[in-house]
C-alpha cells in the first residue's frame, strides 16, 4: 500500500491534504486570466482614472442622466431577453429530449444552426423579415390583418426578438444538458403520484434542471447586456443600449478615459447587480454554492436562512402553485406535449426561417441584400470562391477557433472542477470573476490588450489570437460545465474511485460521460464565439493572420452584399453535412446511452 | 419456510384463529374500495427478449397479490406495465373493467413503490411524502396530519427535514413507502419496497402494510424476492419464471401443490423424486421410484402411465431406524443438528439426494454420516407435479 | 526585412478596387509587395504600436483630426520631396491644409441628401429644408444618430445661411432636429446603412455617405440618387507612423497613389476620389456627375469642419462632438 | 433463526466438519494474503447528528466481519469511512498498520459493493466488471478471462452486452459484486451486497462469496440487514446501533451471549425476563422472577445484587403439563402449529408475555389459548445480560 510514503511528517501532509482540495484547479484558469484579461482590466481601470483627477470621467458619467439611463434600459433589455429566452428555450430543449432520431437531429441542428450565421447577417434576415416590404408584412396585408404594412422593425419589440433569438441557442443547450441527465424514474415516481405531465415538470424536472437554468440566464442576460450590433440595427432610438454608447464613444479620438470609465461602471455596476440578485435568488446553486448533497461539507447550506428566502416562494408554490398544478393536471393529458410542440415548433421557426432567407439572398443578382433579390446568380458564389483570401481567412478561423475552444475547455473545466467540487470560500466571488470578461465590451478590452500583446509578441499570432478569444470562451464553459457538474452522481465517481481509478481516470471514465452533453455544448459555444469574435481580431490581428469575421467585416464596412450570405449559407451546409455524417455515430453513442 | 407457512396457514385455516378466510377473492366487501385488474395476454419486448409473455392475471378488487420469482423473471416489467409506465406490445390491461391503455400513469390513481425508491432529491422527506397529496389537492390540514401518520408508521419522524441524499438506504426505502400510500390509493405496486430493512422492521412495516391493506381494502400488487414474505403477507401468490406466469395460487397451495417443478424448488426446500407410475386411482397414484420403492402420491394429473416427478417437503419425511417393507432405505450424508430438528441429507442406493427435517426425538441416537435410515411419508405430504 | 509594405486598407469593393488599380501593378512595377491590414479606426492602435516601440504599419489613413492629436506623438513626417514627379504635380493642386507635414488627404468623403427615386418621381428633395418639410415630401427619413452633419442640416433646413453655420447652436438644432423626429424612421450608425434602409423601402429619404449612393447609381441602377445640395464634404488623411519598418516603400507607395491619372482610374471602380481637380478631369464626365471632388459639387456643399467639432464643447468636459453626442442621445432616447 | 445458527455452529465446531476453526482471528497463514484493519475511535457527524460514534474496531487479515445492525445505525457510513470516501472527524483507520487517512481511496486497493449499486450506466455489463482490472493494468487476456469468470459465477453471462439501465434489480446488484470481486482485492467491503436477490440466488452467491474469501483470504467487511446471512457467513459480527458498536463477538456468541438487551432482541427471538438476583456463585447466578419464580442463570454479568435482565431463546423452553415446582406457570394465549414445531405465545400470571418454540411430541394434545403450561429451562440456556 502506498501510504507509506505520503504519512510522514506534518507540514507535508497539510501539503498534500490540501492538494487534494480540488482548489487548485481554478490555478490555472486564474493564471491565464490574470494574465490575459486582469493586466489589461488593471490598464482599463488606470486609464479611467487618468483624468485630471482620479473621478474627473466618472463625474462625467454620472452627470449626464443620458447614461444612468442607458444603463437601467440595457439590464431591462437583457433582463427581459433572458426570461423570453427561458420561456421558449425550455420547451425547445424539451422536445429535443423527449424526441429521438432523425427527429431529435433535425431540432437540435436548427437549434445550432443560427450560431454559424454572422451575427450581423442573421440580424439583417430580421430586416428582411420584418421590413415593410418583408414578407411578414406582405403576408399580413395579403390576410387583411394589416391594411398597409406596418412599421415592425426599429422599436423595443424588434430589438427583443432579434436578440432573443440570438442568444436562444445558449439558453438551449444550457438547459438541454441538464434535462438529458435526469433520472427517468423520477418522471415516473411524480406520475404514480398523481402527478400529471404538467406538474411533473413544474415539481420536478423544472427544480432538478435549475442549475442549466440558472445557468442558461446567467450567460444570456450577461453576454445580452455587452450587445450592440442587433440593438443597433434593429433598435429604434429610444432602444439604445450601454455598449451602444461605449462603441460610440471608441469613434472619438478624444475619449480615451472617459471610453474607459463607462466600461468600468458598466462592469461593476453589472457585477454589483449580478452579485445581489444571485444573493437574493440564491445563484450560487448554478455553482454549488448551495450544494444539497456533499455530506463531506458540515452543512453549511442548512443554516435556516436559506429556509426562511425559501419559505416565501414555498409560500406561493403553495398558494398558487398546487392549486394551478392540480388544475393543469386535470387538463387533456397532451396538453402538455402540445404546448411544448407548439412552442418549440414556434422557436425553430424563429431559428430557421432567417437561415432560410440568408440563403436565399445568397443567390442574388445585386450588389446589395434585398429581399426578394431583383434577380438570381452565382456571382457571389464565384467571388467567393475565386478569391483564396476568403478561403485562407475561412481555415484561419477554423485553426483559431479549435485552438480557443481547447483553451476554454481545458480551462473551463477545470475551473468548474475546482468551483464546484472544492470547499473554498467565496465561491460566488470567483464564478463572478470568471464569468465578467463576458460584460466587459471588447472594444476597451481590445485596446489594452492589443498594447500587451504587443510587448509579448503575441500580436497577430494563431495562439495569441485564439488566447484573447478563449477570454470569452471561458465563462461560457464554466457556468455551463458548473451547473453540468451539479447533476453527477458523486457514488459512481467514487465506484470508480475505490477500484483503483486515479482522479483523472475517474474524471475520463465517469465525470466526463457524465457531463459530456454539457461539455459538448460549452466547447461548442467557446468555438463558436471565437469563430464570432470581430471586435477583438480587429486589434490583434496582424496583415498576415486574417479571420473571417474581418474578411466579412471589410465587406460590411462599405457596404452589406451577398458574400456575407454566401458564406453563411457555405457554413450551414457544412455544419449540416457534419452533422449527417457523424450522426451514425452519434446515433449509436445515444442508444447505447438510452 | 414450512414454519411460516404453517404460521400463516394455521391464521388462515382459523385453527388459532385469524380474521381473514383462506382465499383473498371472497367478499370483504364493507371495506372494499380497492380496484379489480385484470392483465390478459401481455406481451412485452425488448428488442429480442421477451420480459413478459402472454402475461394474464386477475387480481380482485382488494387483494393482496405477491409477484414472486427469480432476479430478471419480469417483475418490475409487469408493474411497469400495470403502472403504465410502458407500452404494452401485446395484449391488454383493464382496472375496474376499463381498458388502461389509454389512460395516463399520473390518472391511474395508483401508489407505487419504485425498485430504486425514486425520491425526489431535491425535496425533503416531508415534501416527498406530501407530494401525492398535494396533488390530489387535500387541504393543508388533512396533508399535514396524513402525512406526521405515515412517517410515524414508517419510523421517519425524527428525519422528515432531511433531504433524501442526507439519509440510510433504509431510510429512503421507508420514504418510499410512505409516499406511495399516503393517499391511500386504490392500487398500490409496490416493487421489493422491504428489501433493505433489517427483520424487526420489516415485520413491523410488513404488519402496517397488512393493516393498512385490511383497513382500507386497497389492492396490493406486491414484488418480493422473499419467498417468506410471500407467504406469509398474500392473498394469493403469481410465480414468475423467464417473463411467464408459471403459477397463481394461494401460498399454501403454491407450497403444496406447485404447478412445476421450477416452482416446487424454487419455493422453500424440496426433495424432487423421480417415480414410474405404477396406478391411479381417482387423486391418488402409486409409484415406483429408480429402486423400486413403492409409494402413493396425491395428485391432479391428468398423466396415468409413464414416468412422474413427485415432490416431498423434506418435512414431511419421517424416519425410522428400524427396516421397514413400507420405507425406502437411505444412507446418510451428513446430519445436523438444528435446535429442536435434525436436517438430514442423505442418499438413496441409486444415488438419488433426499432432504429430511425432522423431529429429534429422544429415544434415538443422533445419525452419524454412512447410518442407514428407513423413510417414509404419507400420500397426502405427496404430491405428483403435473 | 522583406521589401513589402504594410498598407491599411478598408477592404470591401474599395479594397479591392484598390488591389487592381494600385497595388498589383505597384508590385509589378517596383517589385514592393503590398500587404495590407483591415482596420477602421487605426488612431488607437497607432499609439499602442509606438508606444511599444513596435510599429508594424506603413501607412495608415486617419481622420482629419487625429493628424493633429497623433502628430506629434506617433506620427513620421512626410518628406514631401521624396514623392514622385506626378504626385508632386498633383499635390501642386491640393491645398495647402490637405498637404500636412504629418498627413496628406488621399480621399474626399461626401455626405448628401439621398431618396428614392420611385418614392419620389415628380418632384425632387432638393435640399434639408426639404427633407425637413414633410406635408410637401411625405415619407419616412433617416439620419445618422451623429451630430455631426445633422446639427448642420438642421440649422440650415431652419434657415441659417451655410455660412454662419459655425460655431453651431446646439439648441436651436436640436429643436429643429425634434420636429424631424417622428419621421425618422431608422437613426442609423455604419455606413452601409443608409442605402440598405432606401433599398428595403424603411426610408424614403435619407442623409447618407455620398459613396455608396454613388455607386448604386452608376453601377446597379438602384431606384435611389441623391443632390449635393447641402451637401457636407470632408477629407481622409493618409500617415505614416513612427518608426514605420518600410518609410520609403511607403513613400513610394504614396506617390503611386497621388498620381492623378491612376487615381482617376481608381474612381471608376469606386467613386471615392483624390481632392484634387486633375483627377476629376481625367476621368469621364459622365462617371463623375455625382463625385465629392466634382467641383459643381463641391461649389453646392458646405465644408464640413473637423476642427469646429475636435474644439473644447463649453462644458469643458469633452470635445464639441462628444457633447453634441450627449445631447443627441438624449433627445433621441426621450 | 436458531436454525442456521445451529447449522452453522455445528459446521465451525467441527461436529460435521467444516475448513475453518471457531474463531475468525486465528492463523490462516497459507491464504490469508487479506489485510488487517484498525479502526480507532472513529467518529464521524453530520452537523449535529453523530453517524459515527467513537467507533474502534480491529479486524484480522483474512476475517469476515458483517455488520449487522438496524436502518440508520451507521453501517454505510462506517463502510465509507473505510474506503476513504468521507473525511473523518475524529480517531483514525489503520490497513495493515498504517494510518490511510493520506491514502486516496483509488490507492487503497478494495473492493466495494455500493448500496445503490453504483454502476457506470455508460459502460456495459462486461465493461463495468471488467473496470478494475483495467485500472490495475491488468493485460487483454486476463481481464477477459477473470471477466468471463467473474460473470460465469453471478449468472451473468448472458447479459454482458447490456447497459445497466437495461437490466433488472437484481442483475445489477450481481454486475455490483462482480466489479467488487473481479480484482481478487485484499479487502472487500459489500454494503448490502444480496438485498435484492431471491433466496435460491442469494444462497448460491453467499457460497461464492464465502468460497472466495476462503481461497483467497480476503478480509471481508460486510454490511447485511439479515441477521441470518450474517450468522452463516461471517467469522465475527460487530453489532451497531445508533453510531455505536454495542457488541462484536462470533456468531454464536451474539446469539447466545448478547451484550445488551439491544443485540438480544435484535438478533433472534428472544425472551427477556426481568428478575432479582438472588445469588451469584461463580457464573452461574440465582435469580426470581416477579412471580417469585426462582430459577439459575448462566452469567458474566458483575452485578451481584439488584435486578437484572435475562435472556431466554423461545426453543430453548421446555414445557410440561403437568404441574412442577421448579417451572413457570404459564398461560397460552396462542399456540401455532408450524410443521414439526410448536410457536407458543404464553403469559405468565403477571402479564410477562413468553414466546416459545417447542417440538410438537405425540404424547401431548396441541396445547389451546387458555392452557396452562408449566415453563422450564437450563441454567446454562439462561443468560443474564450485563
Ligand atoms: N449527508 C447526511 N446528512 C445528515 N445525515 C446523514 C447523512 N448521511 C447519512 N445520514 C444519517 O446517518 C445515519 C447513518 O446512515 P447510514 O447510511 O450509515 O445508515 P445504514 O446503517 O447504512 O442504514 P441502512 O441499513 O438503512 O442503509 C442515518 O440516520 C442517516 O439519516
Ligand atoms: N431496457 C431493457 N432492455 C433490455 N432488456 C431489459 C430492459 N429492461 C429489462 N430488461 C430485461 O428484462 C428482464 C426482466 O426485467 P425486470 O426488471 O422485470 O426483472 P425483475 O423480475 O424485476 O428482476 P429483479 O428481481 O432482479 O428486480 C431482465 O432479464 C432484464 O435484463
Ligand atoms: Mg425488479
Ligand atoms: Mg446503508
Amino acid at each position: 500500500m502506498s501510504a507509506t510514503a505520503v504519512h510522514t511528517a506534518g507540514p507535508t501532509v497539510s501539503l498534500s491534504e490540501r492538494l487534494k482540495d480540488p482548489a487548485w484547479l481554478l490555478l490555472p484558469a486564474a493564471a491565464f486570466l490574470a494574465f490575459i484579461y486582469l493586466l489589461p482590466l488593471f490598464d482599463l481601470f488606470r486609464i479611467s482614472m487618468s483624468g485630471s483627477s482620479w473621478s474627473v470621467h466618472f463625474e462625467r458619467v454620472f452627470a449626464v442622466s443620458l447614461y444612468w439611463d442607458s444603463l437601467v434600459r440595457t439590464m431591462q433589455i437583457s433582463f427581459t431577453v433572458a426570461l423570453l429566452c427561458l420561456f421558449f428555450g425550455y420547451p425547445t430543449a424539451l422536445l429535443i429530449h423527449k424526441t429521438s432520431g432523425w427527429r431529435q437531429a433535425v431540432i437540435a441542428t436548427a437549434v445550432v444552426l443560427p450560431y454559424f450565421i454572422a451575427i450581423l447577417i442573421r440580424t439583417y434576415s430580421w430586416m428582411v423579415l420584418l421590413g415593410k416590404n418583408g414578407p411578414i408584412n406582405k403576408l399580413a396585408v395579403a390576410l387583411g390583418i394589416f391594411d398597409q404594412p406596418a412599421q415592425l422593425l426599429f422599436n423595443r419589440g424588434s430589438v427583443l426578438l432579434g436578440m432573443t433569438a440570438v442568444l436562444l441557442p445558449l439558453m438551449v443547450l444550457s438547459i438541454y444538458s441538464s434535462i438529458a441527465r435526469q433520472d427517468p424514474s423520477l418522471v415516473r415516481a411524480g406520475q404514480a403520484s398523481g402527478a400529471g405531465p404538467l406538474a411533473v415538470f413544474w415539481r420536478v424536472l423544472l427544480p432538478l434542471t435549475l442549475p442549466g437554468m440558472g445557468a442558461g440566464f446567467l450567460l444570456v442576460f450577461v453576454t445580452a447586456l455587452g450587445f450592440f450590433i442587433t440593438p443597433t440595427l434593429l433598435g429604434g432610438p429610444g432602444d439604445q443600449m450601454f455598449a451602444m454608447h461605449i462603441t460610440q464613444q471608441a469613434d472619438f479620438a478624444t475619449s480615451e478615459g472617459f471610453l474607459q470609465a463607462l466600461a468600468v461602471v458598466l462592469l461593476v455596476i453589472t457585477l454589483v447587480v449580478v452579485a445581489i440578485a444571485g444573493r437574493f435568488l440564491g445563484f450560487e446553486f448554478i455553482w454549488g454554492g448551495n450544494k444539497l448533497s456533499d455530506s463531506t461539507k458540515p452543512s453549511k447550506q442548512r443554516h435556516p436562512g436559506r429556509w426562511t428566502g425559501g419559505a416565501l416562494s414555498a409560500k406561493i408554490a403553495d398558494g398558487i402553485g398546487w392549486p394551478l398544478m392540480r388544475l393543469l393536471s386535470r387538463m387533456p393529458v397532451n396538453t402538455g406535449t402540445w404546448t411544448v410542440r407548439a412552442l418549440g415548433g414556434f422557436v425553430l421557426m424563429m431559428l430557421t426561417v432567417p437561415i432560410v432567407v440568408v440563403m436565399i439572398l445568397s443567390f442574388s443578382k445585386a450588389s446589395f441584400l434585398t429581399f426578394p433579390p431583383p434577380g438570381f446568380s452565382l456571382r457571389w458564389y464565384e467571388k467567393f470562391f475565386s478569391d483564396t483570401e476568403w478561403m485562407t481567412a475561412f481555415t484561419n478561423s477554423l485553426i483559431i477557433a479549435a485552438m480557443s475552444a481547447v483553451f476554454a475547455v481545458t480551462l473551463g473545466v477545470m475551473a468548474a472542477l475546482g468551483i464546484v467540487r472544492s470547499s473554498i470560500k467565496g465561491k460566488s466571488a470567483i464564478m463572478l470573476l470568471l464569468v465578467s470578461p463576458v460584460i466587459v465590451p471588447p472594444v476597451v478590452l481590445g485596446l489594452s490588450l492589443y498594447s500587451l500583446f504587443l510587448r509579448t509578441d503575441l500580436a497577430g499570432t494563431m495562439g495569441g489570437l485564439a488566447a484573447a478569444h478563449a477570454i470569452g470562451g471561458l465563462p461560457l464553459v464554466v457556468v455551463i460545465m458548473a451547473a453540468s457538474l451539479q447533476g453527477v452522481d458523486r457514488r459512481l465517481e467514487q465506484a470508480a474511485a475505490v477500484h483503483g481509478a486515479s482522479p483523472l481516470t475517474v474524471f475520463r471514465t465517469v465525470t466526463l460521460p457524465a457531463i459530456a452533453p454539457g461539455m459538448a455544448a460549452a466547447a461548442f459555444f467557446a468555438f463558436l464565439h471565437s469563430f464570432d469574435e470581430l471586435v477583438l481580431s480587429l486589434f490583434l490581428s496582424s496583415a498576415q493572420l486574417k479571420t473571417l469575421p474581418l474578411r466579412l467585416w471589410a465587406d460590411v464596412n462599405y457596404q452589406l452584399n451577398p458574400v456575407l450570405a454566401v458564406v453563411s449559407t457555405l457554413e450551414v451546409l457544412l455544419v449540416v453535412g457534419g452533422i449527417a455524417l457523424a450522426r451514425p455515430v452519434l446515433a449509436g453513442r445515444s442508444k447505447a446511452l438510452a | 419456510m414450512a414454519d411460516i407457512l404453517a404460521m400463516r396457514s394455521a391464521r388462515r385455516d382459523g385453527s388459532v384463529g385469524g380474521p381473514r378466510t383462506e382465499s383473498g377473492s371472497d367478499t370483504r366487501a364493507a371495506s372494499a374500495i380497492g380496484s379489480s385488474i385484470t392483465i390478459r395476454d401481455v406481451v412485452k419486448t425488448y428488442g429480442a427478449f421477451t420480459a413478459a409473455d402472454h402475461i394474464s392475471l386477475d387480481v380482485e378488487p382488494g387483494e393482496f397479490i405477491t409477484l414472486l420469482g427469480p432476479s430478471g423473471s419480469g417483475k418490475t416489467t409487469l408493474l411497469n406495465l400495470v403502472a403504465g409506465f410502458q407500452k404494452l406490445d401485446g395484449g391488454e390491461i383493464l382496472v375496474d373493467g376499463k381498458p388502461v391503455h389509454n389512460v395516463p400513469p399520473h390518472r391511474r390513481g395508483f401508489g407505487m413503490v419504485f425498485q430504486s425508491y425514486a425520491l425526489f432529491p431535491n425535496m425533503t422527506v416531508t415534501q416527498n411524502v406530501a407530494f401525492p397529496l398535494r396533488m390530489a389537492g387535500a387541504d393543508r390540514e388533512t396533508t399535514e396530519r396524513r402525512v406526521a401518520e405515515t412517517l410515524d408508521i414508517m419510523r421517519l419522524s425524527e428525519h422528515a427535514a432531511k433531504l433524501p441524499s442526507q439519509m440510510s438506504g433504509g431510510q429512503q426505502q421507508r420514504v418510499a413507502i410512505a409516499r406511495a400510500i399516503v393517499r391511500r390509493p386504490k392500487v398500490v405496486l409496490m416493487d421489493e419496497p422491504l428489501s433493505a430493512l433489517d427483520r424487526r422492521l420489516r415485520e413491523s412495516i410488513q404488519i402496517e402494510i397488512r393493516d393498512l391493506h385490511q383497513r382500507l381494502g386497497s389492492t396490493i400488487l406486491f414484488v418480493t424476492h422473499d419467498q417468506g414474505e410471500a407467504l406469509t403477507m398474500s392473498d394469493r401468490i403469481a410465480v414468475l419464471d423467464a417473463g411467464k406466469i408459471v403459477q397463481v395460487a394461494t401460498p399454501v397451495e403454491i407450497y403444496r401443490h406447485p404447478a412445476t417443478k421450477f416452482v416446487a424448488s424454487f419455493v422453500g426446500e424440496s426433495n424432487l423424486i423421480d417415480a414410474e407410475i405404477v396406478q391411479k386411482r381417482g387423486t391418488t397414484m402409486t409409484l415406483k421410484n429408480q429402486e423400486g420403492y413403492v409409494f402413493s402420491a396425491e395428485s391432479r394429473s391428468s398423466l396415468d402411465v409413464g414416468r412422474a416427478t413427485v415432490l416431498v417437503r423434506p418435512e414431511r419425511i419421517s424416519i425410522s431406524t428400524t427396516p421397514n417393507a413400507s420405507a425406502l432405505p437411505v444412507v446418510v450424508r451428513s446430519a445436523i443438528f438444528l435446535g429442536e430438528i435434525l436436517r438430514i441429507e442423505a442418499e438413496t442406493a441409486s444415488g438419488e439426494r433426499l432432504l429430511i427435517r425432522c423431529t429429534d426425538s429422544a429415544d434415538r441416537a443422533l445419525p452419524a454420516p454412512g447410518d442407514k435410515l428407513y423413510a417414509s411419508w404419507r400420500a397426502e405430504d405427496c404430491w405428483v407435479l403435473p | 526585412q522583406s521589401n513589402e509594405v504594410i498598407m491599411q486598407d478598408p477592404g470591401g469593393a474599395y479594397g479591392e478596387a484598390l488591389r487592381k488599380i494600385m497595388y498589383d501593378p505597384f508590385e509589378k512595377e517596383t517589385g514592393i509587395k503590398v500587404v495590407t491590414v483591415q482596420e477602421a479606426r487605426s488612431g488607437p492602435r497607432i499609439k499602442a504600436q509606438v508606444d511599444a516601440g513596435k510599429t508594424e504599419w506603413d501607412l495608415t489613413f486617419i481622420f482629419d483630426q487625429e493628424t493633429k492629436l497623433l502628430g506629434d506623438c506617433c506620427l513620421a513626417d512626410i518628406d514631401y520631396t521624396k514623392l514622385s514627379e506626378s504626385a508632386q504635380k498633383t499635390l501642386a493642386t491640393m491645398p495647402d491644409n490637405l498637404k500636412r507635414p504629418k498627413g496628406v488627404a488621399l480621399q474626399v468623403i461626401g455626405v448628401a441628401l439621398a431618396y428614392n427615386t420611385e418614392k419620389y418621381t415628380g418632384e425632387v428633395p432638393q435640399n434639408w429644408a426639404d427633407f425637413w418639410n414633410v406635408e410637401k415630401f411625405p415619407g419616412t427619413r433617416c439620419l445618422p444618430a451623429w451630430p455631426r452633419f445633422v446639427f448642420e442640416a438642421a440649422l440650415m433646413a431652419d434657415g441659417v445661411e451655410k455660412e454662419k453655420i459655425y460655431p453651431i447652436d446646439m439648441e436651436r438644432a436640436l429643436k429643429k432636429i425634434e420636429e424631424i423626429k417622428p419621421h425618422v424612421s431608422k437613426w442609423w450608425t455604419t455606413a452601409a446603412q443608409a442605402p440598405q434602409l432606401l433599398l428595403d423601402g424603411e426610408a424614403d429619404m435619407c442623409m447618407a455617405y455620398a459613396g455608396r449612393i454613388n455607386n448604386l447609381v452608376v453601377v446597379e441602377g438602384a431606384p435611389v440618387d441623391m443632390t449635393w445640395n447641402d451637401g457636407f464634404v470632408y477629407y481622409d488623411f493618409f500617415s505614416i507612423p513612427k518608426g514605420a519598418p518600410h518609410y520609403e516603400n511607403a513613400l513610394k507607395l504614396l506617390s503611386y497613389r497621388l498620381d492623378a491619372e491612376r487615381a482617376a482610374a481608381l474612381t471608376q471602380e469606386y467613386p471615392v476620389a483624390l481632392p484634387s481637380p486633375l483627377v476629376y478631369e481625367a476621368a469621364p464626365k459622365d462617371v463623375s456627375r455625382l463625385w465629392a471632388n466634382n467641383p459643381d459639387n463641391i461649389a453646392k456643399a458646405i465644408a464640413w469642419s473637423p476642427d469646429y467639432w475636435g474644439a473644447q464643447s463649453e462644458d469643458g468636459r469633452s470635445t464639441n462632438e462628444e457633447y453634441g453626442q450627449e445631447k443627441l442621445n438624449a433627445l433621441l432616447a426621450k
